[in-house]
């Protein structure tokens, strides 16, 4: 798309229609950044504009996944470099969904703590960050990968760093900036790599130069280093040390969205590169070889988190190390989509963060309950808190047993799906089925563990927890909400299974034609790689 | 008219939950029993509709659940559940009297229960592997917290300790299940994948379960799975060692109602699952099953012998009576499928019983040293009697319904002889497990005389007498251990053309009749 | 100068020059890098790091990116520099702040560097580097650049811009002194 | 083609300059304990991998110019990360006068 092509300004409005989402995002943080100048230090206008810009990113999303604004033109947009496909398009409106019941949750809990003149800061700095979650879902070259991660991550750091008075809170967005930028820049050099053996950007031109050269070592270290940056948005376990201490750092309405949005945005951007290796890379040893190392990740950050969660005595910390578990189910999932008919695991893995962005968000909107008026988020100290609000505590219990897999709740029903593609990919499919499944077993000891204090313990008459004021009737909204998708979602799934089965579908780009090509360029000679300056 | 009836059956205790929860606490009771006893009529209003001699499941109800996967919601009754749901229902109504007196958050100690129930109903009907895992798991739960908020002094580590086991055997059950799904998806099976018990029952698939050539197919290591996660339910012996725990911990009620109906869930379920879905493997680790069953049964009876605590005897013994059933099915003979059925029948109904004894008196005494005790016929002498029935039914005495399950288990035993190239092996199991009869009788009758007989005790003065209803729950359940003791057609009608066409799915049915 | 940058001929005497060039370059590059982990002033440091973004500006015009060596010199140098170097006198009291390493963290670090080195140069010499599919060079001029970045780099420049204005507010927040 | 030079710069000589400023680079975060020593490392990094993909792109990739706008995309980001990490060390020093990273250690395992 040259500017000297005649075609390039109705070509360009055309794209410009499928990523209207983001453009709406766009919009709406200009707009949230230009409402203070007409009222000064009013939060609700900010936060109707933005619920407003989200809500309408929503509709023009379904529109544009229902076909109703265009209807045979849902594709690679913009020479390539985004994928607008039914599996974005989903990701996307769980997504908008979600940031829409994190501003809310804003509103009733951190919204007394900000600054009303920060307000339109917050929002901003969460729109931007959203929207960056959308591209990283589309992102469909190296480029794209690059600057979607990052303007999911900058915004991010800022964020939880919200709180800039809380000692805490700057402590834990140091430690976020100072691992994300230095697993950024790891990335950047193993794309550099990569783009050094095969020469383009393109993730499928890359899948397709690994079937004509082979997996040389030089694009060994490059996927590595881009799998490593890939790791931190994950929190996958040699990067996952930012995790916990973020969490617990941010603000609660932060932690959520950071939990939840950025590991199923990276999970879906994961997903898109290997998609894109397995269905264009022939050779079956490669094939094997990404799955294991990827799959040897998720089995070692599921573990690793489990462990960890273990004597986790913080509820915010537990439910941290629990999100960094969850986090290597997904990636085990990633891994064998390499292996298996993509479509059941693409399904299965958009089911499993629908599921995972409800339990995580219930989760810890309690706990932003429990540290709000009980003032601590020690588990021990809420012994006997099933006597004293008893709603709240079932609803916890829900919560942790959905994140830990008891059936009748969504969250079986994620490792149902998930298991079910992981069984279908041979030995190591089989592998990580039993890690997953081991995992869920150790996992529920500290599942229990709140479960434990809030009903079987007795209280310490020592100390005296203030009691539970009534909650706003939003906030029982958001739990009701969230309980209501997990019971729905567990105890009859057809619906939603459905709606994630139809849109697990990739676009990867012109896979067939590359390997065409492939096929004739493989008698090229060697270019000698030394010339002078000026040829 | 009858035909979603069982629906009902499985989803009032749900809705009965509900109501004690929302209702004021002190309706709960009324609620619960008042739901039980619907249950009940249900039930045997299924009961009398049943059409005997009709081997397939009647009252069928099949409803598409996950279609991505195949998943039905598939509940039916056939000869193997309704004598199961029968008792569930029988023991529920007692049960509920038995917990009476509960104080502590009763309204929520029935919505459990009632949830438990509705566990306990969904596993024996459900016809569907993924939707049995799922009421298999959701009994569990109730489960933990009934006996982590009610129990005894160790009730938490018995209530972690009970989940975890059995969540570890479900695990097992689920990477079956998964398995399953990998064989029945494969390229070379056309129809697409089920999970539906009866469909895999077939020849077709059968033979992908278990090709040709390869020792580890898919159908032995899945046997095993099952059996492992069935064993550790049932208990049998190596798996069995959060039984004695979460009995002594439980309240009376939740003991009773885990001894009566949750162990026989294990039993039931290899019968419906291990064993029909996988033969091969069956009947090539035939011995090797029956070894561990007997080996629980002698190490069931021989801890029994050794305790002093009243209710871990009573239920060590439920692990040495439950060795039977795994034994009757092992040896994959007619009378022994029969003889374990009828077992997990008796022992549902004298286990409640005995573990019911126990609490009458735990109630008073606030232990359960058997050395304190002593002279408990004189104190109480119509207790005694009850007490007397109860526990000779549960040693298997001629005429009460003990008896009848352990004569069949045995002699199916020796009938396998019949099948064996060389009998040596049956005989010597046979044989150790007729002594494991033995075993029984010496620590029930030990037991026995220590509480009931010798001098009356002081302290038993002060004690309040058996109340009315205490009898009541007594009298029903041994009368109902009279009653199978000496009419077994009672069960055998319901279960024959069942167990007829069990057999032939197993294959050895011409070779034992 | 001007002339390259708009063409993207090089004069023929820069060709000659391009060995010496490029050792001198390479030379201050690799030598105040590596001046940066041994220096234990954060000004010196900051200082080495001006060398070394010089002298990649160098290398990039040596390799025909005279825009790239540019913007490199203005924005990097110019301007990513400048902010750190504000960072490091807004942060330490002492502006000549030492920082204190032992020496066998220094030579730890220094090993899993050579290290990481050492895999990454194998890698390179074991990978046979093809020659793309078409023949043709693209001219490095202005009007190139101008083209490709509105071409197919169209997007990625559009989220630069909207993730610049995201900074600023996120910057501007994190510095601003509100209560 | 000239008399004068020695030897002709190609690819691995650049390659190699990149190499030797990844080393570097990582050898500075790990030794340094103050959060905008830790940044130097990896504006040292980034550095290194922009001299790959122009290096890439000059010698090998010449039919496009796609490393050479990475590289200009990696200069832009430096400058954003640089500025938003800046602000966080700052408020950070604020609340805990130092920006020793060693310090930060409220915040446990």
């Amino acid at each position: 798309m040259l500017l000297s092509d005649p075609q390039w300004l109705p070509q360009l409005l055309a794209d410009l229609k499928l990523v209207m989402p983001e453009v709406i995002l766009v919009v709406t943080m200009c707009m949230v950044l230009i409402v203070p100048f007409f009222k000064k230090g009013n939060v609700v206008l900010p936060v109707f504009v933005s619920m407003f810009g989200l809500l309408m990113a929503l509709l023009y999303t379904q529109g544009i996944h229902l076909g109703v604004m265009d209807a045979d033109r849902t594709g690679q947009v913009f020479t390539n470099t985004l994928a607008i496909d039914p599996f974005s398009s989903f990701f996307k409106t769980m997504l908008m969904i979600f940031a829409m019941l994190i501003i809310v949750q804003w509103t009733l809990f951190g919204r007394e703590k900000t600054h009303a003149l920060d307000a339109p800061d917050f929002l901003c700095l969460l729109l931007g960050a959203t929207f960056g979650m959308c591209l990283m879902a589309s992102a469909n070259n190296l480029i794209m990968i690059f600057i979607a991660t990052e303007s999911a991550s900058i915004p991010s750091y800022a964020l939880a760093g919200f709180r800039k008075k809380n000692r805490m809170a700057t402590e834990g967005s140091l430690k976020y900036v100072l691992f994300g930028s230095v697993s950024s820049a790891v990335m950047i050099y193993g794309m550099s790599m990569i783009y050094g053996v095969s020469g383009s950007l393109q993730l499928s031109h890359i899948a397709g130069s690994i079937n004509q050269m082979g997996m040389t070592p030089l694009m060994v270290v490059g996927l590595v280093g881009m799998f490593a940056g890939f790791a931190f948005k994950l929190s996958a376990v040699p990067m996952h040390f930012w995790c916990p201490d973020v969490f617990e750092g941010a603000p609660t309405e932060v932690t959520t969205f950071l939990s939840v949005a950025s590991k199923s945005a990276a999970v879906c951007m994961l997903a898109r590169v290997m998609q894109n290796l397995g269905t264009i890379v022939i050779d079956e040893q490669v094939l094997i070889g990404i799955a294991l190392g990827v799959g040897a990740l998720g089995a070692v950050t599921a573990t690793w988190g489990n462990l960890v969660a273990l004597h986790q005595t913080n509820l915010k910390r537990l439910l941290a190390y629990s999100s960094i578990s969850h986090a290597g189910y997904m990636i085990m999932g990633c891994a064998v989509l390499l292996l298996v008919d993509p479509k059941l695991i693409l399904s299965a893995l958009l089911f499993y963060v629908l599921v995972y962005m409800f339990m995580n968000l219930g989760a810890f909107t309690i706990a932003a309950v429990f540290e709000r008026q009980l003032g601590t988020l020690n588990i021990s100290d809420y012994a006997g808190l099933l006597k004293k609000s008893p709603v709240l505590a079932i609803l916890l219990i829900v919560f942790m047993l959905s994140l830990f897999g008891m059936p009748g709740l969504g969250g079986f029903m994620g490792k149902l799906f998930l298991g079910v593609g992981l069984v279908k990919a041979g030995t190591l499919g089989t592998v990580l089925l039993g890690v997953l499944l081991l995992n869920t077993l150790f996992s529920l000891w500290y599942y229990l563990r709140p479960c434990y204090f809030m009903v079987f313990a007795t209280p310490d008459t020592q100390k005296q927890l203030p009691v539970i004021q009534p909650l706003r009737p939003a906030l029982w909204a958001i739990l009701a909400v969230c309980c209501i998708m997990l019971l729905w979602t567990g105890l009859l799934p057809a619906i939603t299974s459905d709606i994630a089965q139809d849109n697990g579908r990739m676009i990867v780009s012109s896979a067939k034609r590359q390997i065409a090509l492939e096929s004739e360029h493989t008698s090229t000679v060697p270019k000698r790689v030394v010339f002078t300056v000026a040829q | 008219m009858y035909e979603s009836l069982l629906n009902w059956l499985i989803f009032t205790p749900c809705i009965g939950a509900v109501a004690c929860l929302l209702l004021p606490a002190d309706k709960a009771r009324n609620i619960a029993l008042g739901t039980s006893i619907i249950t009940l009529l249900m039930t045997i209003v299924l009961a009398l509709e049943f059409q005997i001699g009709h081997s397939g499941p009647q009252f069928v109800t099949t409803l598409q659940w996950i279609p991505a996967i195949n998943v039905q919601y598939k509940v039916g009754l056939d000869g193997l559940s309704l004598p199961l749901i029968v008792l569930t229902s029988a023991l529920s109504v007692l049960v509920i009297g038995a917990g009476w007196k509960i104080e502590k958050s009763p309204n929520i100690f029935m919505a459990l229960y009632l949830l438990l129930l509705s566990g306990m109903y969904g596993v024996f009907v459900s016809l569907d592997l993924v939707l049995f895992y799922v009421f298999f798991e959701i009994s569990l739960l109730p489960m933990y917290f009934l006996i982590g908020v009610w129990g005894g002094p160790r009730k938490e580590y018995a209530a972690i300790k009970f989940f975890l086991y059995t969540l570890a055997g479900s695990i097992c059950l689920l990477i079956t299940m998964l398995g399953i799904y990998n064989v029945t998806s494969s390229a070379d099976f056309v129809a697409g994948n089920t999970w539906d018990m009866m469909a895999l029952q077939t020849p077709a698939i059968q033979a992908l379960f278990s090709p040709e050539g390869e020792y580890w197919n898919f159908a032995r290591w899945a046997f095993w799975l099952t059996f492992i996660a069935f064993a550790i339910k049932i208990p049998v012996a190596p798996f069995h060692t959060w039984l004695p725990d979460a009995h002594v911990e439980a309240p009376t009620p939740i003991s009773m109602i885990l001894a009566g109906v949750l162990l026989k869930m294990g039993g039931y379920a290899l019968m419906r699952i291990t064993y029909p879905l996988f033969p091969d493997a069956a009947s090539l680790y035939w011995e090797c099953v029956a070894c561990i069953a007997v080996f629980g049964i002698l190490y069931g009876a021989l801890c029994a012998m050794a305790q002093t605590d009243w209710k871990k005897l009573v239920a060590y013994s439920s692990v040495s009576h439950m060795g039977y059933v795994t034994l009757g099915i092992a040896v994959l003979t007619r009378t022994g499928f029969d003889g374990a059925y009828y077992q997990m029948i008796g022992h549902g109904i004298t286990s409640a019983m005995m573990f019911f004894l126990v609490g009458v008196v735990y109630e008073r005494a606030h232990h359960r040293e058997i050395n304190n005790f002593g002279g408990l016929w004189l104190a109480w002498p119509k207790y005694g009697g009850w007490s007397m029935l109860g526990f000779f039914a549960g040693m298997g005495l001629p005429g009460l319904c003990g008896f009848i399950g352990e004569v069949m288990v045995l002699l199916g035993t020796f009938q396998a002889a019949q099948r064996v190239e060389d009998p040596t092996f049956v005989y010597i199991i046979g044989s150790l497990a007729a002594f494991g009869v033995v075993l029984t009788a010496g620590y029930i009758l030990w037991m026995f005389q220590r509480i009931y007989m010798g001098k009356t005790r002081p302290e038993y003065d002060h004690f309040e007498k058996p109340t009315g209803r205490e009898y009541a729950i007594m009298v029903t359940l041994g009368v109902a251990a009279l009653i199978f003791g000496i009419a077994p057609i009672l069960v055998f009608s319901y279960t024959n053309a069942t167990f007829n066409n069990l057999m032939s799915v197993i294959g050895l049915a011409g070779l034992t009749n | 100068m001007f002339t390259t940058l708009a063409t993207g001929i090089k004069p023929e005497s820069l060709d000659q020059v391009a060995p010496f060039l490029y050792l001198i370059f390479a030379g201050i590059t690799v030598f105040s890098a590596w001046m940066i982990v041994i220096s234990q002033n954060i000004v010196r440091m900051a200082m080495y790091l001006l060398f070394t973004l010089g002298g990649v500006a160098g290398l990039y015009f040596l390799m025909n990116a005279e825009f790239l060596a540019a913007i490199q010199l203005i924005v990097y140098a110019g301007g990513t520099l400048i902010l750190i170097v504000f960072g490091v006198m807004l942060t330490s009291k002492n502006p000549f702040m030492r920082l204190h390493t032992y020496l066998w963290e220094r030579f730890v670090a220094v090993g899993l560097g050579a290290l990481l080195a050492m895999l990454t140069t194998i890698a390179l010499v074991n990978t046979p580097i093809k020659q793309s599919a078409s023949d043709q060079m693209v001219n490095h001029d202005i009007h190139t650049i101008g083209s490709t970045l509105l071409g197919p780099f169209l997007v990625p420049f559009e989220v630069a811009a909207v993730l610049l204005l995201v900074v600023m507010i996120g910057a501007a927040f994190m510095a601003r002194s509100r209560a | 083609m000239t008399t004068l030079a020695l030897f002709e710069p190609g690819l691995y000589h650049l390659v190699g300059v990149s190499i030797a400023l990844l080393a570097a680079g990582v050898a500075v975060i790990l030794t340094k304990r103050n959060a905008v020593g830790i940044l130097m490392g990896v504006e040292l990094i980034l550095n290194a991998a922009g001299i790959n993909f122009v290096a890439f792109n000059n010698y090998v990739w010449d039919n496009a110019m796609d490393g050479q706008m990475f590289t200009l995309f990696i200069i832009v980001l430096a400058a954003a990360e640089a500025a938003v990490a800046l602000a966080i060390f700052l408020n950070f020093y604020n609340n805990f006068d130092t920006i020793n990273v060693d310090q930060a250690d409220e915040l446990q395992g």
